[in-house]
């Protein structure tokens, strides 16, 4: 990948800044998790170092803003902070929100597949208690009514080859992305000249096309 | 099959096609509205659903006849004039079938046909959804096949959401699922 | 023809609004469910035929064979609008948990046959207990805040609650100061209603 | 709910773009006394200095004192009556102005502008009125801005075709983005889907293009850039 480095003894060219270890705040760093988990079809890997710290930290201003309600501070100062914990309890609450609405859309393939070691031990568990759930309900209403050999909730009938009725992330979309770095020359389409991918420009991609990128935390989905 | 629970799949897959059966079928009279006894001869000529006909193709018991959608008098229709074809009265899922149809019936221009009606009406979908939808809805909608509808709503939806915000306004509301019932206070 | 019943509970699931629930359609249910079991008869009897002709099955395509495999495929194609009837529905009913809380009301409740009403409460504690691990309730915060408190008029006579930071009388018509949180999940469910200003 | 945004669609909603808009800076004057705020909720600004201060700490606040607050505590002070808002440069009258100009002057390009535009403004229009020099026209030059600028996208639009694999949006605003998305997506994927080789080459077999694994599929159209 070709990047150049113009970095300056002062600041830093965002160039060769490494994305991951850039100097940012968690709230930067939560807020990209979950732009990013909005944007993309299919479930991205749990962030759970970046959870865990977020939720210290909501615990912390928490018990700040209880110490100064306790000792009568002043209560525009206790306003804001409180209106600062509930954007950090925002971003988190609807983060994990958006995770579990596709874990529950695609459980059965997620289990099936290598996506399952991107959940959370907390998500698993829920993923497997809903699968259950599911199973149960339409087993109950549907599939044990229906003739044997027609009774599985992944294959349509036992002639199936294959699981043939597990719905799957649409990972064939395009989403609009911003890439924190120059990419250089990628080759975006078979057979195509390669295409300068430059930063803090705008563009929509196929998912696949990119889909390394947001996973090394190259590029930003919105 | 990503698609086994979609809705909008299910529902295109009970467009109707015209076939001939290439060998005889017992116990399915139901299927040949002519037939006297329970069974369909070989030869007849059946219209069937698409779910049907499609396997039925796969596993060589019948030929597929090109639905009239996609004959060449609508070509010429959409040729003429794209915007003004009424496409849902002859196949509300006319893209989605074509897609599908394409590989049965052998056709290579069908997939060129698809894109050249597409292109030439999506743009009209798209300035009608954020223009004068009022004036104008009523006669455009009603010539949309589903696909353009999702378009068309996809949208105006997001417009309407904007505008929304726009003006500003209490940003929590009743869930919708309840209705719109009597509200005191109003 | 073949699977119409079927696709006639699609249909109906099609023309509803977005994210609303129509009465489950008891009726054409079982009448769709019976097809399946009809179709599977006609099946066997005619496999049975194939056997008793002692027919080759892989190199004769005769007539029995290609009407079993139409049997064969309206029953997946009945057995596919079954399914979607009820996973589509356990969508819509995954999402009221998240907007009417634990408790349906009665005229959504109606709608539900037995066995969504048991799922409703599965998913319910399933999402209850993730909470609960996480210490952190996901059904309030649905939209970016503003300010921490917003005023609201009760709709009804809510009574005496036990909110997060006070415990008022929430008697219909009063107009109160409540934690947006605390709020939300009563807008939702039509009990109050947001004031401006 | 109003705010809550669409899942199926993969969507944000109008309040959570506006959300991440309130993380912007801007400058005000507040008019009370207030300690040293440390927030965990801002914007790390890096690029070109060395912070000096550490992380998240504001203020301190001191009359007449100007100092740079992230707007969602600029506005929640306004409300207040604890502090005027600099209206930012950009939004003069005269500098819209000559951006009016200029997007009507070129067809073929966005003018340069905050990628949040649309929701910085609305909320100083809407909680700062008296900090806004010629608000009204201020608020009416944004609203052309922002028409003209759709409708040229919407032209832009009637070029995307089958051919399209990558479009390249230079200064585009979030709140655009997210207002054309829905449509734009799935007319790209209606391309997609009617230009596949499945569609324009005959396939061989039917049977076999039902076992192909859509993860397989790289993408085959070409590349064209705007």
């Amino acid at each position: 990948m070709a990047s150049s480095s113009e970095g300056l003894g002062l600041g830093f060219g965002s160039e060769d800044v490494d994305p991951s270890i850039a100097m940012t705040t968690d709230v930067e760093l939560l807020k990209r998790a979950w732009r990013n988990e909005k944007a993309a079809p299919e479930i991205l890997q749990f962030q759970h170092e970046l959870v865990q710290r977020s939720s210290e930290q909501v615990q912390l201003m928490e018990e700040t803003v209880e110490d100064f309600e306790q000792n009568g501070a002043d209560p525009l100062t206790v306003s804001v902070y409180q209106m600062d914990l509930d954007r950090m309890q925002f971003l988190l609450r609807s983060y994990l929100r958006i995770r579990l609405q596709k874990i529950v859309k695609y459980m059965i393939h997620i289990s099936k597949s290598e996506a399952w070691s991107r959940l959370s031990e907390q998500e698993q568990k829920f993923s497997k208690r809903c699968m259950d759930d599911m199973e149960k309900h339409l087993n109950q209403s549907v599939l044990s009514r229906l003739p044997y050999g027609y009774q599985s909730i992944l294959k349509q009938s036992i002639s199936s080859e294959e699981d043939d009725m597990v719905p799957q992330p649409h990972l064939d979309t395009y989403v609009f992305c911003k890439s924190r770095t120059p990419l250089g020359a990628l080759q975006i389409a078979d057979g195509e000249d390669p295409m300068d991918v430059l930063a803090d420009f705008l563009y929509l991609f196929h998912y696949k096309s990119i889909r390394s990128f947001v996973e090394s935390g190259h590029v930003d989905l919105f | 099959m990503s698609r086994y629970f979609d809705i909008d799949d299910i529902i295109m897959e009970d467009e109707l096609s015209s076939v001939v059966f290439k060998v005889g079928a017992n116990g399915v009279g139901l299927l040949d509205p002519s037939a006297e006894t329970n069974r369909v001869e070989q030869g007849s000529k059946v219209e069937l659903p698409f779910w049907l006909a499609n396997e039925l193709y796969l596993r060589q018991a019948v030929s597929v006849i090109v639905p009239q959608c996609f004959n060449q008098k609508t070509r010429r229709e959409i040729q003429a004039d794209a915007a003004y074809v009424d496409l849902r009265s002859r196949c509300p899922y006319f893209y989605e079938l074509g897609c599908k149809v394409a590989p049965l019936i052998g056709d290579r221009t069908i997939g060129s046909f698809l894109l050249y009606a597409f292109m030439n009406r999506f743009k009209d979908v798209l300035s009608k959804a954020h223009s004068a939808a009022f004036a104008v809805a009523p006669r455009f909608l009603p010539l949309l096949t589903k696909e353009e509808m999702h378009l068309y709503e996809a949208a105006r939806s997001s417009m309407t959401a904007f505008k929304k915000w726009r003006v500003g306004g209490s940003r929590f509301e009743k869930a919708s699922i309840l209705g719109k019932k009597k509200r005191s206070g109003e | 023809m073949y699977g119409r019943r079927a696709s006639q509970l699609l249909k109906e699931l099609s023309t509803s609004e977005p994210g609303q629930l129509t009465s489950f359609n008891t009726d054409l249910f079982d009448q769709a469910l019976k097809e399946c079991n009809a179709h599977h008869l006609e099946l066997q009897s005619l496999m049975r035929k194939i056997q008793e002709e002692e027919l080759d099955v892989q190199t004769t395509r005769n007539a029995e064979h290609f009407g079993a495999v139409i049997h064969h495929l309206s029953l997946i194609r009945n057995k596919r609008c079954l399914m979607a009837y009820m996973y589509n529905r356990a969508v819509i009913i995954q999402s009221l948990r998240w907007k009417l809380g634990p408790v349906l009301p009665q005229e959504i409740q109606e709608k539900l046959n037995f066995s969504e009403e048991e799922y409703f409460k599965n998913y319910s504690a399933a999402l209850e207990s993730y909470a609960s691990e996480l210490e952190l309730d996901l059904t309030v915060d649905m939209v970016p805040p503003k300010d921490p408190y917003i005023k609201v008029r009760v709709l009804d006579d809510i009574g005496d609650v036990l909110l997060s930071d006070q415990s008022p009388n929430l008697a219909c018509h009063s107009i109160h100061f409540l934690k947006r949180t605390d709020a939300e999940q009563f807008i939702s469910q039509g009990l109050m209603e947001e004031l401006l200003g | 709910m109003a705010g809550q945004s669409d899942p199926s669609l993969s969507m944000f909603s109008a309040a959570e773009v506006e959300f991440l808009a309130e993380d912007e800076m801007v400058e005000i004057v507040p008019n009370l006394n207030m300690d040293t705020l440390n927030l965990i909720c801002v914007n790390f600004i890096f690029f070109g200095y060395f912070l000096s201060l550490s992380q998240g700490d504001f203020g301190p606040f001191r009359p007449q004192m100007a100092t740079s607050v992230p707007l969602w505590l600029a506005v929640a002070l306004k409300k207040r009556g604890k502090c005027t808002i600099r209206c930012p440069q950009w939004m003069s009258v005269e500098k819209l102005t000559q951006v009016l100009e200029a997007e009507r002057d070129s067809p073929a390009q966005f003018q340069p502008l905050p990628f949040h535009y649309v929701e910085i403004s609305r909320l100083l229009f809407d909680n700062a009125r008296d900090d806004i020099p010629d608000m009204y026209m201020a608020r009416s030059l944004i609203e052309d801005i922002r028409d003209v600028r759709f409708h040229k996208f919407e032209s832009g639009l009637e070029k995307i075709s089958s051919s399209t694999h990558v479009v390249k949006l230079k200064n585009l605003s979030a709140m655009e983005v997210n207002i054309v998305r829905p449509f734009f997506v799935r007319a790209l994927q209606a391309f997609a889907k009617h230009d596949s080789p499945q569609m324009i080459h005959h396939q061989q077999d039917a049977m076999s293009s039902r076992q192909a694994h859509p993860q397989d599929d790289g993408p085959r159209r070409d590349l064209r850039r705007r």
